[in-house]
């Protein structure tokens, strides 16, 4: 378990996520291809995961990953294919 | 007396049955979950209007675990909503054909199921899962017919309806992290300590989000294309009974949760807009749905205008102004959708020669727009009466102006629409008016001139509901007083 | 000039929540008032080693009950607004590595997904992440196996027992201690699997209904229809 | 604070997806965003600093030194609530590419803003 979140090495890790979070966001509502989008958001909310478990909340990172990330990206697939995969 | 968590405990029991079965038996336990529930609501609403009854959940006490706090005026609204909603059931078991109707009427019991359970919840968090399982099944019902115009509609309420759920759960997680508390009545005794910039934020999200789903004026652009997208039966429900939810939590949350009194005069104004420009939109509108969804959002504002003034007289005839609204806007779109169903027209031309066809509808028909204009000796009219009183009592005077001239925008669409139905002429041949529809009219008709003629009637229930509003250290006496 | 205003309003939002929070509500300060009863009485109230676990289940039950019927809900209206829809053209072809490998992985991801909500008062987890494991390895069977088929009406009929059976367990408690959803059985040892109470008999309902309902969503998603 | 400050960026960037972008699924990729960004803000309003996990895994832990359990019952909740808007959402956007082969909200009517 992580220790303290105060420490300047976790502290970095957090920058980074955060950062690598904002960016994915921007960069899935940018995709043209809808599946990659769709990926993409995936990644941001299992980097969410992370950030719910360095803030000592377990439960919520499981929760996050297997529903928030996991069910939401499959559902999302699913919409994808009984549609279309192009934005335009 | 039986314990009100019943009330929320038994629809869930039958909604988990309803999918497993196929035929007559989902109709039977449809109809069989709505009476239970108009039993229970009537055998307890003696008992709640005089002293509130606090239900404790899994047996800890109401700061630590969850209460119902069954009020006298969550107690009418429940009556209204399983009433509203058996006889809506009735219209609905002809009515409705699309497969698969199973998950239809599952879907039905839950959305009711959703607005009992923010009428009588106490705490705030379990008030927004109540507004997410009201709002989601109505997502999913609004757009049930599947035609292109129940489908726009049922994603537009989505979007803005979620958003205002996620502006409503960031408020409720403010308050709970400055006042330590979810249930409404220990964050009501603390509200000072929460500063003053955290409050005003908060109010602001939950204005946003509890006004959408009480139609207020800048947030209800999904509220037309929803009413007259949904498939009819959903309609009804929808105008008559899930907007007053609405406009339930959201004065629960400013008046007793947080105790806002300077933001009355704000509060005021926002109601006049959803009137007027209601009432502007109606004028406007040809297709017979819409017309009665704006004309629906107007007498919201109204209301809303009413309670903001907040003199005791004035949340009285709001309070009776909503039992009346929900039984005469009901009773509208039922006859207009068993009208559209009929013509399969959707303007308000199918309106035509029903005076010569069907002489029952055509009445009700008369009665609903006559008592929703306010005439007297309908039940719109004391209610109106009381309203517009309370408020020059409560030196609104300018407001008042602007109520009076957009009744009179009312009277114009509304005598409009009664002299189409006995002036004019058509060919079109309308079908032997079909139990489903006669019995809901009658039963709301007999109801309408029995408010009409004994307003009195409602006494006791008004003068706890104004308790019940304006009376912040009630509440707080009764779940924590013993 | 509209994404001018779409860039510029949620900047303009967020300036000011930001303003908010670090002027009001300073990040890591303890805040708690009710929570503290939770955290001193939680063990020996409930018998739960997972607190979260004994707030989501006893505490706050209720709420637990709404979201278990607001997932019921989006099946429900999922399949409702799903069916009669058009039928899918695009077939999925997956390689024999991911044929065989989830051949041999699929008992094992039920495994543990029943793991995780047998363990939801000792260790993080519960029914909700337990059962989305369950339907996570369906849908891999249905990502693997063109024509693997789920029956839907026994689905169904699990789906609506598990359901039936909280609302029961609730009604149980309203007969005994004449309160809805209350702790009915004795707490137990702290950190034994056969503790805490109700809590595990509920945990158990949930894994099986969300399981069930998410499996039966992934499917209606995925099958071919007319 | 970086916390806040994530939390903010990701409901700030799902609220211009849904108020810039046309397509539904976009749309909808943004309110996942607004959902998770909530999420996020109110787990890090229930840290407390040097906490540990709500879980009694040891006997030696004190409850004075645990984060606030509350909120993280409320995310549980309300995470999946998301996943259950979502799903409701997606089924409709099928539902409505079915009818108009279109998930540009500029050619549907009622959805134009």
């Amino acid at each position: 378990m992580i220790s303290s979140i105060c420490a300047p090495s976790i502290y970095i890790l957090i920058i980074v996520l955060v950062l690598f979070m904002s960016v994915g966001a921007i960069f899935a509502l940018h995709l043209r291809d809808l599946l990659s989008a769709v990926i993409v958001m995936g990644v941001v909310d299992l980097i969410a995961a992370i950030l719910f478990l360095i803030l000592q909340a377990p439960d919520v990172a499981i929760t996050q990953a297997a529903v928030g990330a996991g069910l939401t990206t499959a559902i999302f697939v699913i919409a994808i294919v009984r549609s279309t995969r192009k934005e335009k | 007396m039986v314990s009100p968590i019943l009330l929320i405990a038994l629809p869930l029991f039958f909604a988990f049955l309803i999918p497993l079965f196929k035929g007559a038996v989902k109709s039977i336990i449809l109809i069989l979950a709505f009476l239970i529930n108009l039993t229970i609501s009537i055998l307890i609403f003696p008992y709640a209007i005089h002293k509130a009854i606090i239900v404790k959940i899994a047996n800890f006490l109401p700061p630590v675990g969850i209460n119902l706090f069954v009020g006298p005026v969550g107690i009418t609204l429940s009556i209204l909503i399983s009433g509203i909603g058996l006889l809506g059931a009735i219209y609905l078991l002809k009515m409705e054909k699309t497969p698969p109707l199973n998950r239809f009427y599952a879907l039905y019991l839950l959305m009711l199921l959703g607005a009992t359970g923010m009428s009588l919840t106490g705490d705030i968090f379990n008030m927004f899962v109540f507004l997410e399982i009201t709002t989601i099944s109505a997502y999913g019902l609004t757009s049930y017919s599947k035609n292109e115009i129940g489908l726009e509609a049922g994603m537009k309420y989505l979007l803005i309806g979620s958003l205002g759920a996620n502006l409503v759960l960031v408020g409720v997680i403010l308050l709970y992290t400055t006042t330590g508390s979810l249930n409404m009545a220990d964050i009501a005794m603390r509200i000072n300590l929460v500063p003053k910039a955290v409050l005003t934020f908060a109010f602001i999200l939950f204005f946003v989000g509890f006004g959408i789903e009480a139609e207020l004026f800048p947030l209800n652009g999904w509220a037309p294309d929803a009413l007259e997208g949904a498939p009819h039966s959903i309609s009804i429900l929808l105008s008559s009974v899930i907007s007053k939810v609405g406009l339930y939590a959201f004065f629960r949350f400013i008046i007793t949760v947080m105790g806002l009194t300077n933001v009355k005069d704000i509060l005021i104004w926002f109601g006049i807009a959803t009137l007027f420009i209601g009432e502007l939109a109606a004028l406007r509108q040809k297709s017979l749905k819409r017309l009665l969804a704006y004309s629906s959002i107007a007498q919201l504002g109204f209301i809303f205008s009413a309670i903001s003034v907040g003199t005791s007289l004035a949340v009285r005839g709001a309070l009776f102004h909503i039992v009346n609204h929900a039984l005469l806007s009901g009773m509208m779109f039922l006859i207009a959708g068993s009208i559209i169903k009929d013509t399969n027209n959707w303007n308000i031309e199918s309106l035509r020669g029903l005076g010569s066809k069907s002489r029952t509808l055509a009445f009700a028909f008369t009665i609903g727009a006559l008592g929703t204009l306010g005439f007297p000796p309908l039940n719109g009219f004391w209610s109106k009466f009381m309203m517009i009183l309370g408020m020059m009592k409560g030196k609104a005077i300018i407001p008042v102006y602007f109520i009076l001239f957009a009744s009179l925008i009312e009277a114009v669409y509304y005598l409009r629409l009664v002299y189409i139905v006995y002036f004019s002429k058509s060919e079109q041949s309308i079908n032997r008016m079909p139990f489903a529809v006669a019995f809901p009219v009658i039963v709301v008709l007999i109801l309408i001139f029995l408010l009409g003629f004994f307003p009195s009637l409602m006494n006791g229930m008004l003068t706890g509901g104004v308790k019940d509003v304006l009376n912040r250290s009630w509440y707080i006496m009764s779940v924590f007083g013993g | 000039m509209k994404r001018l205003f779409a860039i510029l309003f949620p900047l303009l939002i967020i300036i000011v929540f930001l303003y908010i929070m670090k002027n009001y509500i300073p990040f890591c300060v303890d805040r708690m008032v009710v929570a503290k009863h939770y955290l001193t009485e939680g063990l020996p109230e409930t018998g739960s080693t997972n607190i979260v676990t004994s707030i989501v289940v006893l505490y706050r039950g209720f709420d637990t009950l709404g979201e278990v019927t607001v997932l019921f809900l989006a099946a429900l209206g999922f399949g409702a607004i799903l069916e009669g829809a058009k039928k899918k053209t695009k077939e999925i072809v997956a390689s024999p590595i991911v044929r065989i490998s989830t051949r041999y992985l699929f008992p094992f991801i039920i495994m543990f997904g029943v793991y995780i909500f047998l363990h939801g008062h000792l260790t993080p987890g519960g029914g909700f992440p337990g059962g989305v494991i369950i339907a996570a390895g369906i849908l891999l069977m249905y990502l693997a196996y063109k024509d693997f088929r789920i029956d839907h009406t026994k689905f169904k009929i699990t789906e609506s027992l598990a359901g039936i059976i909280f609302v029961g367990i609730g009604l149980v408690g309203l007969a005994i201690y004449g309160s809805f959803l209350a702790n009915f059985l004795p707490e137990g040892l702290p950190r034994q699997i056969f503790s805490a109470g109700i809590i595990p008999l509920i945990y158990i309902a949930i894994g099986f209904k969300v399981g069930s309902e998410l499996g039966g969503l992934v499917g209606e998603g995925l099958e071919d229809k007319e | 604070m970086i916390f806040y400050i994530g939390s903010g960026l990701l409901i700030g960037i799902g609220l211009y997806g849904m108020l810039y972008k046309r397509n539904l699924i976009k749309i909808i990729i943004g309110l996942d965003f607004i959902e998770t960004g909530v999420n996020i803000l109110i787990i890090s309003l229930c840290y407390v600093k040097g906490g540990t996990a709500p879980i009694f895994s040891l006997p030696s832990l004190k409850p004075s030194q645990m984060v606030d359990p509350l909120p993280q019952a409320l995310v549980l909740t309300a995470i999946v609530i998301g996943v259950a808007v979502l799903a409701m959402a997606l089924s409709i956007v099928v539902r409505i590419y079915d009818k108009r082969k279109t998930m540009d909200i500029s050619k549907l009517k009622r959805l134009k803003w």
